[in-house]
């Protein structure tokens, strides 16, 4: 393409460039009142620190390692992501749906020429995506324990999907995918709704009790964690069946 | 009061309902009109007569009342539009059998617009029912017709921007004076402006400048010419003689209080340097449209500028600032509505025979229509102000009042101005109604009965008026009275002048008028009698120039009437033409429309703009 | 007033069954919207307004939240009024994304309006991006692929912009709550604020169609179909509307202290100018309506920059008159040109003889845009004239550019609606005399806010008392919730 | 170390903004954008950085006894939701730029949409 080498265009956009971090330097060495952007707040300073401190409900609470608190996921971040701000990840796993849905609706369907898969992966895809299935499982169930939880594990899960289907083998159909797809997308609103039909409040985590370091911790938190896992699967693997569909 | 303006509005909806059966529309629109005419007569003299509306909304922290109110001076104009406009209701009785579209609904609502325009009691309700009449008279000029779109649209234009300055200046009114009512609003503005607070003569040259649009004066003469020439021709006549005095009344009761009674520098000790504006603009109105009057060959054109002119006229009586010119002025406007109404329902009837409104193809129609003629000719002798008829006492006691403040160089343009008047009103006259009837107009016939009775009407006005004085008088000086104005009531039939002992008594220049009508008609009789040949053979030598491929009209006397003097004028025309200017503002729109629109139709640069005005805006957030 | 949260959550449980209802996806839409017409009307006469919902149990600061307020209930009842009568014009639409896509849309418009979490805005509106773009791909040829292409970056752009703003206000405030930023946001100082709202509000203005970031907006209003027209303006268009006055009014009201709000004063002026400059010259009647309704979100713009309360009422009469106008000039133009299978407004010639109502309902929407008097659009304009009128110099300049603009604008849409009225023979044309009646109606709704303005009057001063009382109205209804 | 974080994400962010405004073809668009997101998905996580901090996860006591040294959990959560939307835009913006490869016969974004027949 002749146009990418218009100088022109790259100089102004050079221009654009320095006076925007020109102005940035600016904002980062103004000498005003208040706090600036350079200031080194801590967590404490922030509404981070009483999701730390689990005590958003009540002030004064504290909490103990093996014990019960508001929040009994040992992941602080995970216990931000899918219990103080759970509403903003269902509405991520929407993000995800509609833009596969997009992806697959203006997708252009041509014939695509596919290649044979070799022996090798043919005969080791299936050891190779029960492993990926365990890694994923694994994560989602432990999300509130340590590093993880659905996206990943769903990103892990199509691959081993994936995996089979470069295989040639015979995994799940696209229907299937659907159905899943949607039955994870229900579920996760279904039980906001429940939520709300036991305690009055949409998404709240109804299941308390339990506590911090269990493997069955955090409420609802791998509850959602697996249908977040599963639906993220289901999409991911919609791109690929979406190039394979009309082999 | 409040019925006023709601029988028209209601009669809009019914016209609206029944658009395709003009055998109700038009009588409706009759008996509509006869009633407003009716209740403006009942109404009389009930000066305190008010209605109040209160629509619920805020502004600048008080609540907006909208009111309509009786007040003399507007009574005064509202009364005699609503007769001319009955009148021009009966024509239109016949003359709409033909055609296809009907414009009676938007014609109903611009008299909705108009009833309320000269009864509003406040700026906001007055600019409402201005608004109405602009976009109404765009529909009603184009009357879903093609060829009128152009004029339309240059005369919406102008009232949109006319409206707009308007918006802007009662806004201002309303902010420095804190008030929107017309009345205490005259007397704020003066206090702003004796204050010197140059704001205020900024307010008025807003208000000025959309008055001097809506009544086509010196820099926006354009419009009735491209207007009047396309228009359906009862509207057109409704238009060029009580639409265009819309923006008198405002003048009247505001402009002229103010610019009255402030104190700015004066002129040779004679007038405020704004009462010259208004008397140059008046001046150059009178003259130019004169000028330009002369030129035309489309009569409707011709006596559009003739309009511009009579414009001039009474902007010059409002530069005066005398009682006597203010009165003649007042008095111009009614005379100028009667006698351009009779003109026009002329032109309309000669269309509505013939279908052709160039001078120079017609002629001769004395002989087919003469009721018609004699309308015109009574219509072109009172405008160009020959006494007996109406156009004299008006303009006489104008000039008495300009020359009694020695505004000598506008006395003298608005001499000059009557006189041109002649050159054009005779050659209408000769060109459409004298000289040779063209062959194909040998069946035409004089007009049905709906239409040749207000031409008779107008006949008997012309002269009424002309005559009698006073049945125009009378009410304008007790509406002045009644408004404050230090005057006598007028008698019926004697005027009186600015000068020492000017009086002029018409009653007298009738009889001796009717002398020498007898006296001509004598002449007539017992003088030679011409002889009548084809029409041909007068002016092109017997030959054929259609043979040649020329038009044979070209040929006709008519055609370029004035050459010679048009010759001597153009220069001067071109040079102070401001259509150009609004051809090369047209032009700049659209070569900047070519490039923005190659901007939108790529979007590729979407991003790098998006990034410019993150730019902007950092601009505006280094400049703390 | 917990279950408020069903207006977001019905839509998405039904845009996930939309997968699998085929035929009736149309049925399942009338439904969806219908109950969040009528939800947000029961919310509206329940008399608990205003409220907050805390979703999860975690309250305002640390949780997400909903709020009803008085500018909540309007706007949620606009868009959703809107959505009602988009789809009605939606027809033999088989593609099952389609309805997802609206479910989604009309998910993330009512969620926009709602929430009271600032990266919970950010997330709704991206879904509405997406969704967006979708529909407008919904046609997959030539134009609409570009358009919806385009849009996707320059939106996608916009929105990392947003999201570092985002990232900024939570670094050195801490909080992303709208009612927390607000009474937080006067601890900062002055450059750091700035940065943050010209981060915040370059991505707001790509919704909000002003002039160096609305590039999407001809593009894909001609690309797409008009019930997704009708989706961008009156949902999209509205919401953003409503983030506009929530975010610049309420969070960031410091703005109008700095010099930001005349760089946005001067954007907006010079945007009604090119709006109508190019409408002018137009003969694509969408294209058209385009142009305008960027020129009035210009209009809407200035009125709000200028920041007085009088310039903000007329901003949001213009708001009320333009979300019906160019909802009926939509419409209007749908059956117009189906009938002509063109979009040209030359060839519309005569339509308007035979079905009168509907060009006289776009006359009216049109002479409304032009600000004229007894039409819902006049008061607007009013207001907006007399504020810039004493605000100073630079908005003077501005109302009177925009004033001679908005005669170019009366110059082109009347003589659309001359075209619309002038002879030509018609007869093979048929349209059904149902969908003349739902413009009409519009039509009367505009003429009798313009001749009795009380009931917006009403509505508009509970949205600017909310405004002037921002501390009571708002903040402190979602900061004292325990 | 924040200001080595907070540094290479923005130049990583002006690099983005350099490739989205100079670079005509869609593919590459795309990718500049991507590399915009990371940025600004680092700086995210730069904002929440604390000096010689720990991960914000509970192991024993001992890490509730640290809970002031641990790196702020908010912005970490946050990345994660914009990670999912840069794929998402990611995907859609891929499928639409074939779809555009195929209806307009290239991918450079100055093809000009209006003219042409639809395919």
């Amino acid at each position: 393409m002749k146009d990418e080498k218009s100088l022109f265009i790259n100089i102004l956009a050079l221009l654009i460039l320095s006076f925007m971090a020109f102005y940035i330097y600016k904002v980062s060495i103004d000498t005003g009142d208040g706090i600036k952007i350079t200031d080194n707040i801590t967590p404490q300073k922030r509404v981070a620190d009483r999701y730390l401190k689990k005590n958003v409900v009540d002030e004064n609470s504290s909490y103990k390692f093996g014990q019960t608190a508001e929040d009994t996921s040992a992941n602080i971040v995970t216990s931000v992501v899918v219990d103080y701000r759970l509403f903003d990840t269902t509405l991520e796993v929407i993000v995800l749906f509609v833009t596969i849905l997009g992806f697959g609706f203006v997708i252009p369907k041509d014939k695509r020429r596919v290649l044979k898969p070799s022996v090798i992966l043919h005969r080791w895809a299936p050891l190779l995506m029960i492993l990926m299935f365990m890694i994923g499982g694994y994560m989602f169930i432990n999300g509130h324990l340590s590093p993880g939880g659905g996206f990943p594990a769903g990103a892990i899960i199509s691959t081993a999907i994936l995996t089979g289907v470069l295989a040639g083998r015979k995994t799940v159909t696209h229907k299937t995918l659907k159905v899943v797809e949607a039955i994870a997308g229900i579920s996760i609103f279904g039980i906001g709704i429940a939520s709300y039909l036991i305690k009055g409040v949409f998404f709240q985590n109804f299941l308390t009790g339990d506590k911090i370091g269990d493997l069955f911790s955090g409420g609802l938190i791998p509850v959602f964690y697996g249908l977040i896992a599963f639906k993220v699967a289901a999409e991911l693997s919609n791109i690929y069946f979406e190039f394979y569909e009309e082999c | 009061m409040i019925e006023l303006l709601f029988i028209p509005l209601i009669a809009t909806l019914f016209l609206a309902i029944f658009i395709k059966n003009k055998k109700v529309t038009w009588p409706l629109f009759l008996a509509v009109n006869g009633y407003v005419l009716y209740k403006l007569y009942s109404i009389y003299g009930m000066w305190s007569l008010s209605n109040k509306f209160d629509i619920g909304y805020e502004i600048l922290g008080a609540k907006l009342t909208l009111g309509v109110s009786n007040n003399p001076i507007g009574w005064y104009f509202a009364f005699f539009s609503a007769l001319i406009t009955f009148i021009i209701s009966i024509f239109s009785l016949g003359f709409n059998q033909k055609s296809k579209e009907n414009v009676s609904v938007i014609w109903m609502l611009i008299i909705f617009s108009n009833l309320g325009i000269f009864f509003a009691q406040d700026w906001v309700i007055f600019f409402m029912m201005w608004e109405v009449m602009g976009w109404t008279s765009f529909f009603a000029i184009t009357n879903a017709r093609d060829k009128a779109l152009d004029g339309a649209k240059y005369y919406l234009a102008l009232s949109l921007i006319g409206a707009s300055l308007m918006l802007i200046a009662i806004s201002l009114l309303g902010a420095y004076t804190g008030t929107f009512a017309i009345t205490p609003s005259i007397f704020g503005l003066i206090q702003v402006i004796n204050s010197s607070n140059k704001i205020g003569i900024v307010i008025l040259l807003l208000f000025l400048t959309t008055f001097l649009i809506k009544s086509a004066a010196f820099p926006f003469y354009m419009w009735p010419q491209k207007v009047y020439a396309e228009g359906p021709e009862d509207y057109i006549t409704f238009m060029s003689s009580v639409m265009i005095k819309y923006g008198i009344y405002p003048m009247a009761i505001f402009i002229v209080p103010v610019v009255g009674s402030i104190d700015l520098p004066k002129i040779l000790n004679t007038g405020n340097i704004l009462q010259y504006v208004i008397g140059y603009i008046g001046a150059i109105s009178a003259v130019l449209g004169t000028l330009l009057a002369i030129f035309q060959t489309d009569m409707k054109k011709l006596f559009a500028y003739s309009s511009v002119s009579n414009m001039g006229y009474i902007l010059l009586g409002f530069a005066s600032m005398t009682i006597v010119g203010f009165e003649g002025s007042l008095f111009h406007v009614v005379n100028h509505m009667i006698l351009k109404a009779a003109i026009f329902l002329t032109l309309a009837a000669v269309v509505f025979r013939t279908g052709e409104s160039e001078m120079h193809k017609l002629g001769g129609l004395v002989y087919r229509m003469p009721l018609t003629f004699m309308t015109f000719l009574l219509g072109i002798i009172a405008a160009a102000g020959i006494p007996p008829l109406n156009g004299f006492g008006s303009k006489w006691m104008i000039i008495q009042a300009l020359m009694s403040r020695k505004m000598v160089v506008f006395a003298i343009a608005m001499i000059f101005a009557s006189t041109g008047a002649f050159m054009y009103l005779f050659r209408a006259l000769a060109s459409i109604f004298l000289g040779q009837l063209p062959d194909r107009y040998k069946d035409v016939k004089e007009v049905p009965l709906t239409m040749a009775l207000p031409m008779l009407i107008m006949m008997v006005l012309m002269l009424l008026v002309g005559v009698v004085p006073g049945v125009v008088m009378k009410p304008l000086t007790s509406a002045l009275k009644a408004v404050g104005y230090n005057v006598e009531v007028a008698s019926l039939t004697v005027l009186e002048g600015s000068l020492k002992n000017a009086t002029i008594d018409l009653k007298i220049v009738f009889y001796m008028f009717v002398a020498g009508v007898i006296i001509s008609a004598i002449m007539y009789l017992f003088g030679n009698k011409s002889e009548t040949v084809p029409q041909n053979d007068n002016y092109t030598g017997g030959e054929y120039p259609e043979e040649w491929g020329v038009d044979a009209d070209r040929f006709n006397y008519s055609y370029a009437f004035y050459q010679p003097f048009k010759e001597m004028f153009d220069p001067l025309l071109e040079a102070i033409s401001i259509d150009d200017f609004f051809a090369s503002v047209g032009r700049n729109f659209e070569y900047m429309s070519n490039e923005v629109q190659a901007l939108f139709k790529r979007g590729e640069g979407a991003v790098l703009l998006f990034s410019i005005g993150v730019l902007l805006l950092i601009l505006g957030g280094l400049i703390i | 007033m917990n279950s408020i949260v069903f207006l977001v959550v019905i839509p998405l449980i039904a845009a996930f069954l939309s997968l699998f209802l085929e035929s009736l996806n149309k049925a399942t839409m009338y439904i969806v919207t219908l109950f969040n017409l009528i939800f947000s009307l029961a919310v509206l006469m329940s008399g608990n307004i205003p409220f907050n919902v805390a979703i999860g149990g975690y309250r305002a600061p640390f949780g997400i939240n909903f709020v009803v307020t008085d500018i909540t209930i309007y706007f949620l009842l606009l868009v959703n009024i809107a959505a009602l009568i988009s789809i009605t014009m939606v027809k033999n639409i088989k593609e099952y994304q389609f309805y997802s896509f609206y479910f989604v849309l009309l998910a993330a418009t009512n969620g926009m309006v709602l929430t009271g979490d600032m990266f919970n805005f950010y997330l709704f509106t991206e879904l509405s991006t997406f969704a967006i773009a979708g529909l407008v791909a919904y046609k997959r040829d030539r134009l609409s692929t570009g358009a919806a292409l385009k849009f996707l970056i320059l939106s996608s752009t916009a929105s990392l912009f947003s999201l570092a703003s985002i990232g900024l206000i939570y670094k050195t405030l801490g909080t992303l709550n709208f009612a927390d930023i607000a009474v937080k946001l006067s601890s900062l100082n002055q450059a750091s604020f700035n940065l943050i709202v010209i981060l915040f509000l370059s991505s707001m203005l790509v919704e909000l169609k002003i002039f160096p970031f609305n590039l999407w907006v001809v593009k894909s209003y001609e690309g797409s179909i008009t019930s997704v027209n009708m989706f961008t303006h009156g949902m999209l268009g509205t919401a953003g509307i409503y983030g506009a006055i929530r975010i610049l009014l309420i969070v960031f009201p410091n703005m109008y202290k700095t010099n930001i709000s005349t760089v946005l004063i001067i954007l907006s002026f010079m945007t009604v100018l090119i709006g109508e400059v190019e409408a002018l010259k137009e003969k694509n009647l969408v294209k058209v309506l385009a142009f305008s309704s960027m020129a009035q979100m210009g209009m809407f713009m200035f009125g709000l920059a200028l920041g007085s309360f009088e310039s903000i009422k007329g901003a949001l009469y213009l708001v009320v008159s333009n979300y019906i106008a160019k909802m009926v000039m939509f419409i209007v133009t749908k059956q117009y040109s189906n009938a002509v299978d063109s979009k040209n407004y030359n060839d519309m010639k005569g339509l308007g003889r035979k079905y009168p109502l509907l060009a006289i309902s776009f006359t009216i929407a049109a002479l409304s845009l032009m600000g004229m008097p007894f039409f819902a659009g006049f008061w607007g304009k009013f207001s907006i004239v007399v504020s810039a009128l004493a605000t100073g110099k630079l908005a003077s300049i501005g109302i009177s550019l925009i004033l001679i603009a908005s005669v170019v604008e009366g110059v082109y849409y009347l003589r659309i609606s001359h075209t619309f009225f002038s002879e030509k023979d018609v007869n093979n044309v048929n349209i059904s005399r149902v969908y003349c009646l739902v413009p009409f109606v519009l039509a009367i709704l505009i003429l009798a806010i313009g001749i009795y303005p009380s009931y917006v009057e009403q509505v508009v001063f509970n949205i600017i008392d909310e405004i002037k009382n921002a501390p009571d109205k708002y903040i402190n209804i979602i900061l004292s919730l325990k | 170390m924040t200001k080595v974080f907070i540094f290479s994400s923005l130049s990583l962010i002006f690099v983005g903004l350099f490739g989205v405004l100079t670079r005509k073809n869609i593919v590459k668009i795309l990718i500049a954008l991507n590399i915009i997101e990371t940025g600004i998905n680092m700086l995210l996580v730069a904002f929440g950085y604390i000096e010689g901090g720990i991960t914000p996860i509970l192991q024993s006591d001992l890490s509730i006894a640290n809970l002031n040294k641990m790196v702020d959990p908010v912005p970490q959560a946050l990345v994660l939701t914009s990670i999912v939307i840069g794929l998402g835009t990611t995907a859609f913006a891929l499928s639409l730029a074939m779809r555009y490869k195929n209806t307009h016969n290239s991918v450079s974004i100055r093809a000009i949409d209006e003219e042409g027949v639809n395919i």
